[in-house]
């Protein structure tokens, strides 16, 4: 079952340095409000998976929480690059950021596969494209019935994966709506998992396109409203995008980055 | 309304055009989004929209600020999940038509948005990356590239290989077991190019009024070949153009 | 787009002799109405496709309909034997039928590979039973990653599934709820597809646990009013459990049988 | 209320007890499903029922007429797929215990519900087939299984393996690479049975009341080993009746 906890003790307790850290959310329900407790409690060393690394990957990576990056797409959506994500690969600052790259389909099915107990998944994918050259993790593999070849990709399971969701009940069971993306699979895919919400209702009210996570199937659960800002939780609020325009200049420079994370993240009234 | 309209507006209505009412179109963020609504807000009301965040047949009435926009999810016939969109719509080949942009594109109309200069591992530029290209210049239908044309842009071979074009040439795709048919056509702010049929060269077809070919082969980095018979493009409709600046100002509107 | 017809055109346009075809429902939404009319229609020589083959397939085979049977579960939920298919088996009677026998968890990855357009589907199952010794559709394949060893099946491609839903609107987008099964797979891994429906509406009002097939994934739609019973649509109807408890003693005699497929299919009205 | 009670009622009543509260536990129809519901309804609030349906944490108030009655939906904290109950909830080892019934079963607890007598293509008695057991009986964390004891099912060997035991004995398991444990523990309409640490050998540690060690040898197709400690089964409680038999009352009213 589900613990309830604090922000701050879900993190404390369950992303430790060293982890493969797996934060998700499709443009849409993505943990900034974690994240950031992330940056705030130090961690190091992390191996950070994502599909689609955007500003709070470029805020954990230019704070130097991270060691490596497994993903498929990493750029500020709608604006355009990520200035410290760039700086990181480019110039190794603050460190040097190991990649792995793959395509989303190739990363959706690692996922998958993970959740599934599973060391692979098979797909269509990869063929041709140069990304092959750069990972052991992706390869070919003979299908028994056609002798037809086709990709293999290992399994993920991450460490700890955090998700942000719209509502939990006081058992722990998490409901999400609109846009769900990967996340289910993000979290049965983990060892632990902690996901954040908007809020903890006494009955969890059945919601047309709902994703549920029973509580027996997460580790804990914090209570974070507008935890996904400034991304958006359907329902609850709506996409700051002026917020991701504004990064790109905020993020362009290293000391301007550092002084609005100091500001806006580090000097921030921890979350209840 | 007035008439004048700048190139990137011709290239929009241009790469909109491309799209057939009723087909199934993946759609990218960017340009072809806002080409794919401008479609369905025009000749191809039945034009089925699906996005990589999982919306299937979304018909947002003002253009969506992402790809996972909530507006996508309000207004799909289906939400599925990331996984769903990829294995069991897009992989099969149920998609007609792939809608790309790129940072790089080569004479084989293979596309580059991974890493630009140096090598890999110590790249000039270190660009987003495949995303969901990959797999849809792969398994739809035909795809449909949307780029601008320059000479960082249009280079005789990528520097690196995210998404397949023709590969080297003929019969690469077949060799390679890709299942769908390829880039059928190219818009830029300067015109439209195909690839060849024997060779799978992209090959100069139209010009967007007022364009030289002397232009579009100054804006290739590599010998662009141009189709005997060269047509114009129609320049933009008053409808097309109005519908156009309609939908980009319910951008800003909804980015406030 | 899906073509509105009646369930006599659907079945005639769609369902041939010598087809594979796949009738699914888990236990909800069972298509018996479709089936009767392929009974009525006299296909012959099918190869029946279908996790739990009940009542439905129990008629199929008394009828001669089936060739062949692929399946993973055969008898009538909650009463006992299906005495038509145990006839056939045994006896050959009314004519042989041909078995291949799967569990659960392979048919369903099978409906997941062929819908994926993939070849194969790779499954921890089947591992130290005899279930591997009678077909040859049931293989090892090695993870190239770890070594590890697992089982692979091959994709399922009906060249017809038939599934009964909920409602549909007038465009023929599809929706179900519920216990929606392995029906999504079933309809995208078939080459062509038939879906009869409680009621056509104007709109499809979302419903939480909706399943929507939309009508471009859908060769056709037939409105077919209480199309599953004697199982059961969520939301319209209960499940006539009188009628498997009964079916047991009609189906025991072949002649009893026959006559009464001759009173309650054969001579039925032709729904609309 | 009666403290007569059957031989059915003492074996469901000692079934249920096995379950522990909050574990999640993998439910087939039938007495499988009879004793989950009466061990909810009893001494485990919290126990997580899962049908092969899809339905998750289903709460029925009632015994559900099959494994998709829509009582389970209604009630179930999620309702997923089949392929999703299995792929990402059965196969990673999420489900403490499977609860399966049997046709046959033999002295290493391996389940026949295939076929019986003759060979597989020409068989005595053709039995309804695997459904969810193989996979439910090598990926639960534990099996318990319900049968009732007779010469026809409690046999040497069964003639055709649907669902793995102990396999041939002791190590097969890990040979086979079955990540559950198997079989802790067999109730039948005479006692239980236990796996013996050392052989894996169907063992008896326990009888109902009133049976002898004579009458479960004598239902037993094997030599049938006996536990030197050998207990009664406390029989069913006033309470475990009555919940069992109003239990039993609302399938039938379900069912008209």
């Amino acid at each position: 079952m589900a613990k309830l906890v604090s922000l701050a003790e879900g993190v404390a307790d369950l992303v430790r340095d060293g982890d493969v850290v797996a934060l998700e959310g499709f443009t849409h329900l993505i943990p900034f409000a974690a994240g950031h407790e992330i940056i705030r409690q130090g961690r190091q060393d992390l191996t950070l998976v994502r599909m689609t690394p955007d500003v709070i990957y470029d805020q954990l990576i230019g704070m130097g929480c991270a060691r490596r990056l497994v993903f498929s797409w990493g750029g500020n959506p709608g604006v355009g690059s990520l200035h410290r994500f760039r700086d990181a690969v480019q110039n190794s600052w603050p460190v040097p950021l190991e990649l792995e790259e793959h395509s989303h389909a190739g990363m959706a099915n690692r996922y998958v596969a993970g959740a599934s107990g599973l060391p692979f998944a098979v797909l269509r994918g990869y063929t041709g494209t140069d990304l092959p050259r750069h990972t052991t993790n992706i390869k070919t593999i003979t299908c028994p019935f056609t002798g037809e070849v086709l990709t293999a990709v290992p399994a993920l399971r991450p460490d700890v994966t955090v998700v942000h969701a719209q509502r939990a009940d006081r058992a722990g069971n998490v409901q999400m709506w609109g846009i769900t993306g990967v996340q289910k699979e993000a979290v049965l895919a983990a060892h632990r998992s902690l996901v954040t919400v908007e809020e903890i209702v006494d009955e969890l009210e059945p919601v047309p396109g709902q994703v549920v996570l029973p509580s027996w199937a997460v580790t804990a659960v914090a209570a974070v409203p507008a935890g996904s800002h400034p991304s958006y939780a359907q329902g609850y609020s709506v996409r700051d995008n002026d917020f991701y325009v504004r990064w790109d200049a905020i993020s362009r420079d290293r000391d301007t980055f550092r002084e609005w994370m100091e500001q806006h993240v580090l000097k921030a009234e921890v979350q209840a | 309304m007035s008439r004048e309209y700048t190139s990137d507006e011709m290239m929009t209505v241009a790469a909109a055009r491309q799209l057939r009412d009723g087909s199934a179109c993946f759609v990218g963020i960017g340009l072809p989004s806002t080409a794919a609504n401008l479609a369905r807000a025009t000749h191809a009301p039945n034009l089925v929209l699906i996005y990589e965040s999982g919306c299937l047949g979304a018909k947002p009435d003002r253009l969506p600020l992402s790809i996972g926009d909530g507006i996508l999810a309000d207004t799909a016939d289906a939400v599925v999940s990331v996984p769903e969109v990829f294995n069991y719509w897009l992989q099969p080949g149920r998609i007609d038509v792939g809608f790309l942009g790129a940072a790089q594109l080569d004479r084989y109309g293979n596309i580059n948005t991974t890493v630009i200069g140096g090598d890999y591992d110590d790249p000039k530029v270190r660009l987003p990356g495949a995303g969901g290209a990959p797999e849809i210049a792969a398994s739809c239908g035909e795809v449909v590239v949307v780029v601008r044309q320059s000479l960082r842009t249009f280079i005789d071979r990528v520097d690196f290989v995210t998404s397949v074009g023709y590969g080297r040439g003929p019969g690469d795709r077949e060799r390679l077991g890709l299942r769908g048919g390829g880039p059928r056509v190219v818009i830029t702010d300067l015109g439209v190019l195909k690839p060849d049929p024997d060779t799978c060269e992209l090959t100069l077809t139209r010009l967007h009024p007022g364009v030289t070919v002397e232009q579009a082969r100054a804006a290739t980095g590599w010998d662009l070949a141009v189709a005997g018979d060269l047509a114009a493009v129609d320049p933009p409709t008053e409808h097309e153009l109005a519908v156009l600046r309609a939908l980009e100002a319910t951008k800003k509107v909804a980015a406030q």
